[in-house]
């Protein structure tokens, strides 16, 4: 346990907060549609321009080549800077590219590390179907060898910007005879091939983000397939190594600073009785300081989280702890804003859309892995918890 | 004092009656089209709902009501929150009691005269909830009171949590009203709402548990899932046994005050509680626009609101707040 | 739902009342061991002659033979007054006699009845067995027939007062190659007999209340059998619908006055800081007042399932959602205390020994189910939720 | 800034040995024996303790430590609270960095002279813990002070809930002491051994589950169990990553008492959680005193007591008091 520190890391730290202060775009970003990938896609590639692209991504494919630390500097100075969320940019830079990065080709990456890093194409995912949303190795999306592709015919949901992005990663049963998690393959698909039909569904925020995806005969070149046929499990297994647990610094210091605004606002508001302000209620200060705790918690976990990622390779089960906490505690800092602010604190819009944040928030605690599936890994995978007879 | 909590038959057959024209009429699934939002189903209903009697329920026949009790009102109330009936319809209810002459009140449970229901924010006006075609508002301030909706100022629409109801600001100052027998009434039938809603939301995750699998079996197999449904399950019982022993006890001798705010801080705690652990049952599902499930927690957030939130149930509880 | 009321109820209330006021023991009960058994004897006696022992009871066997409406009044002006728990009567009032009378043979009753509504014996409960806790159908204590007598070895835990009790309502496998269900059945065992071992269990509170009995060839005669041999499940379970819901008054109306406690302390108490007192914090009475709501829902949570118990003859699952409730809120109401009340709280002895009271407020929660047990209980008795694949 | 939280190979070390060293000597069943309770076994101990290097560990070499700094303190405090040492050894470890002269210091660093805790309990005296064999106390009281154990008055033993130490009631008065940077290390160091007794318990109640069979099987398999489990780990883990992150950034520009405030704010609650979740999974055996659980529970209530309690950390974190 220490403090890391260098002259060349200080000096590193200057240079991302000089140039985020000068760049980070002012206009507001669309909160929806093709508008909004518009604006990640320009984002990103005034980043890459100003060669802050893939900070620790190989350099033989546009990336900086530096280590975790920077990175992690990167992340920590971009969202204090207030940067933009990466959006609908996020898939392709803290998972298919890593994916790639790890187990592609050199084709594979050389056609398409490059074009995530200048924001020219971005990604959308392909993992959950509509019977395998926890249980993902149920997935049934058939893919059949015909000739030098692959034929696709099934169904993915919950696939985050799937009609706004270029290309997929998708999982897809290639052996229906092998054993649930063998059989399936990883593979690049190409969002603007004939048979694809793309659904949006409407969140209950209001904003469509996710898609259904329907393949009908789609057909996907062999060469798309990353690492082995029937070896797409360990692919994405091994994907998220990568990031090395800052993927979630963004996330986390956005909450601190609604937490921070929270309060903020609860040392402005007039109390509902009009004596005082709404803080001089002790019950409101014991809310307060506790989910301030809590994300000091979250901030402390995380870096317990990168301290372990730049040790391993394969990341442990102990990232689950980090995406339960963030989850259940984000939905109750959302939750506690609705109630300290009152009727007005239910309207839409304004300069903070509560609301929309707080029925946004719900999706942490179901999106990639329900709570009750990240309890059943830290009890399994950390603790060696015997597995129930029924999770086979 | 022994309360029987068991529906007499006359109770049952009211309740019965009205979940049926609303099972019928107005189903949850109504609510999907904006052009049944904001009360509009009802307006089409409302000859119905006037002739099912639910706008004199508990007046004194003398003042032309059936001459019911709180008990039966609750029951209406709890169904009204089963299928996210406009508040309005509650406002319906209880403006018949606040009405100061017999010629409004006469109109008001005839159904030609309209209520709906405004809240004080504070010192800085309110809001209206589906004030389309109401003269009056019944206003939630602390206590509550019968005013005329010019009373208001001009209203203007804002989009808010629920757009399921329309709402609009009103910039009016209004004096907070003192709590009374009639508040508490009033109290205890937006707390039998929301208990009503706690119910709905336990049902439909329940039935979603049943039939949903994954892992090769239904999802309520598991632990985690049944465990989640049973603390539903106890959260709603808490509420409907708070809400029906303080309808039922309502002016004999307890502190109906402390009884109500107990109904309707359970009540509130019930609603969003299970909406939201419903959402969570199903999953991403529940996460989107086309599954019901988030009407639910939207109009418990509503509701609450309008009840007053917590905190000021809980002063009363302890008698720290009028 | 109305209010029951008639002047022959009022008056009865009335006549409880005073006999009440003029005969609850005025001294304090002692804690534990002998003495405290004598004192629930004497108590128990004491009632007897006053002629309130057995409310509803049948006269035939020393009750008073009255409806349960009367036996509701009764149970509420007793904890109204203030009366004594049963303590070490309270499985011969509560739980014994009840089956007795249901199941038992008119010989068991005459024995048995009336020596209990005397206060001449008491009893002891012989169900949970260290492998057969939450699963009681695992119980494994063998009973063998030998000629008119049964043969029982094995031996049974949290056997409350066992060390201070006549009597025993004991469980035993009767039959081991029938389904776990069948083959057991219920008998009345002397805790006198030879072979019987009783060592009594410390519990953290430093009470000593519980025991574990061990039998080694204990001969109890077949004619203790009560229903028939093998059909002890059905008689355990039928016992139930004798209470009607009422059981839980006392604790319930004892919980309230906690509660009342409580605040009255928070009110009276100086705050921590020295500024005003406890209650001036708004966190303290959000607590406070949460609980007070908590029990006024448990008064009318165990009124509905009185309403339910006149009606119907064997008790639903809905009770487990009373006792959910009670269990949960019961060791919430003593953590508040413990919290609110500061360093000093944490004293022992004093006028209200509220770390007493803490620690033995954990056996709700535990004892007779566990909070566990009772929300698989609702989940799937009351909700028709699927039995998981491991609750055979 | 950039925070390593993976210990270092002499962090380890140090932790290893002090942790090697109570698991011989201080395992936690010595506290079923009265003669080993209120600190007996520790005194018993106390040279090795001592050469351990536990109390001069975080005091500069200068001033006669061992010069390393409040992380390493942090991982000592943490394992003497998985093994429930007496809190007079945390006492031990505090008294150096508030001892005013060098003589004292140096008596102090080498346990020639023992210090206890004890705390104020508003204008009403206060407890002292475990303080046989001490001539000094390390006075909680808002702030940290250490004062001479005469000036406490004759102190006059009194039951309390952790009866495995001793606790006796003082009828002095005294002043509240200033929050400042000892404060928050002696915060940090409690909120460190409340930490022990979370990591303690869910280990505790993980090993049982993996044994316990009910149903036919672990009842570690069950989800009810296994959720409760992750849950202890979580509520530990960050408890954790919050002590060990404010205890290496102390003094680096951070503020110290909010970070400190949320470490003792999270280990409370997840020690006190914890243990009582300990309890649960034990069922029947963990309501008994044959089982050690209640040795945590207890010794957490205790704990979270001398540290302040949740109320004070809340108004701390929001710069609501002193």
């Amino acid at each position: 346990m220490k403090i890391i520190e260098s002259p060349e890391l200080d000096a590193f730290r200057d240079e991302c907060r000089a140039w985020l202060a000068d760049n980070v775009p002012r206009e507001k970003r669309p909160p929806e549609g093709p508008a909004m990938r518009d604006f990640d896609l320009a984002w990103q590639k005034r980043q890459y321009e100003g060669g802050w692209a893939g900070v620790s991504w190989p350099k033989d494919y546009g990336g900086r080549g530096l280590s975790v630390l920077e990175q992690l500097v990167w992340h920590e100075e971009y969202a204090r800077a207030g940067a933009p969320p990466s959006g609908s940019m996020f898939v392709a830079l803290s998972h298919a590219g890593p994916t790639l990065i790890v187990s592609g080709s050199k084709a594979q990456k050389a056609r398409h590390l490059p074009t995530i890093l200048r924001g020219e194409e971005n990604w959308c995912q392909g993992f959950s179907e509509p019977g395998a949303g926890s249980d993902l190795a149920a997935l049934k999306t058939r893919a059949v060898i015909d000739g030098d592709h692959l034929v696709v015919n099934g169904t993915k949901i919950w696939t985050s910007y799937g009609h706004l992005a270029t290309w997929q990663e998708l999982l897809v049963r290639t052996d229906p005879d092998l054993p649930r998690h063998k059989g399936i393959s990883w593979v690049i698909c190409d969002m603007r091939t004939p048979g694809i039909d793309i659904r949006p569904i409407k969140a209950m925020s209001g904003l469509t983000h996710f898609c259904q995806v329907f393949y009908d005969d789609v057909r996907i070149p062999l060469a798309n397939v990353v690492g082995e046929v029937n070896g797409g499990w360990r692919v994405a297994m091994t994907t998220l190594g990568f990031e090395r647990g800052t993927g979630t610094i963004a996330h986390q210091i956005e909450l601190s600073n609604t937490v921070d605004r929270l309060i903020a606002a609860a040392r402005d508001l007039p109390a509902a009785d009009g004596r005082g302000r709404v803080i001089d209620d002790g019950a409101v200060v014991a809310d307060l300081a506790t989910l301030r705790a809590e994300v000091l918690a979250l901030r402390s976990l995380t870096a317990a989280s990168v301290s372990r990622g730049m040790r391993e390779e394969v990341p442990g089960a102990e990232g689950n702890i980090v995406a339960l906490w963030f989850g259940e505690l984000s939905r109750r800092v959302h939750a506690a804003a609705l109630d300290l602010l009152g009727p007005r604190g239910l309207e839409r819009g304004g300069d903070h859309d509560w609301p929309l944040h707080y029925l946004e928030a719900y999706k942490w605690a179901i999106g990639g892995g329900t709570s009750e599936i990240r309890r059943n890994a830290i009890g399994e995978r950390v603790l060696g918890l015997p597995k129930g007879p029924s999770a086979r | 004092m022994i309360v029987d909590l068991h529906p007499t038959e006359d109770q049952r057959m009211i309740e019965e009656s009205v979940r049926a024209f609303l099972a019928d009429r107005l189903p949850v699934e109504r609510l999907r089209e904006p052009a049944h939002q904001g009360g509009a189903a009802e307006a089409a209903a409302w000859a119905e709902l006037t002739a099912l009697g639910l706008f004199g329920l508990g007046l004194d026949e003398a003042r032309g009501g059936l001459g019911l009790g709180l008990a039966e009102e609750a029951l209406v109330a709890r169904a009204l929150g089963l299928h996210l009936v406009s508040p309005s319809v509650v406002a319906q209810m209880i403006a018949p009691h606040l009405a100061p002459d017999d010629a409004l009140r006469a109109a008001l449970v005839a159904g030609e005269t309209r209520a709906a229901f405004a809240n004080r924010i504070g010192e800085a006006g309110g809001h209206l909830i589906d004030g389309a075609g109401a003269s009056h508002a019944v206003l939630l301030a602390g206590g509550v009171a019968l005013i005329g909706i010019d009373a208001l100022g001009s209203p203007e629409p804002v989009d808010a949590i629920d757009e399921t109801v329309r709402i609009a600001r009103m910039l009016a100052a209004f004096p907070a009203a003192p709590r009374d027998a009639a508040s508490d009434r009033a109290l205890l039938l937006l707390a039998a709402y929301l208990t009503g809603i706690a119910q709905a939301t336990r049902d439909m995750a329940v039935a979603y548990a049943i039939t949903r699998e994954q892992f090769g079996q239904p999802i309520g197999a598991f632990q985690a899932i049944k465990h989640m449904a049973a603390d539903m399950a106890t959260r709603a019982a808490a509420a409907e046994a708070q809400c029906f022993h303080a309808a039922v006890t309502f002016g004999r001798g307890l502190d109906d005050g402390i009884e109500a705010a107990a109904a309707a801080l359970l009540a509130e705690t019930a609603a969003l509680a299970n909406a939201g652990a419903n959402i969570q049952i199903h999953g991403g599902m529940g996460f989107t626009a086309e599954c019901d499930a988030h009407l639910y927690l939207k109009r418990a957030h509503l509701l609450a609101s309008l009840a007053g939130g917590r905190r000021l149930h809980q002063r009363r509880l302890l008698g720290t707040a009028s």
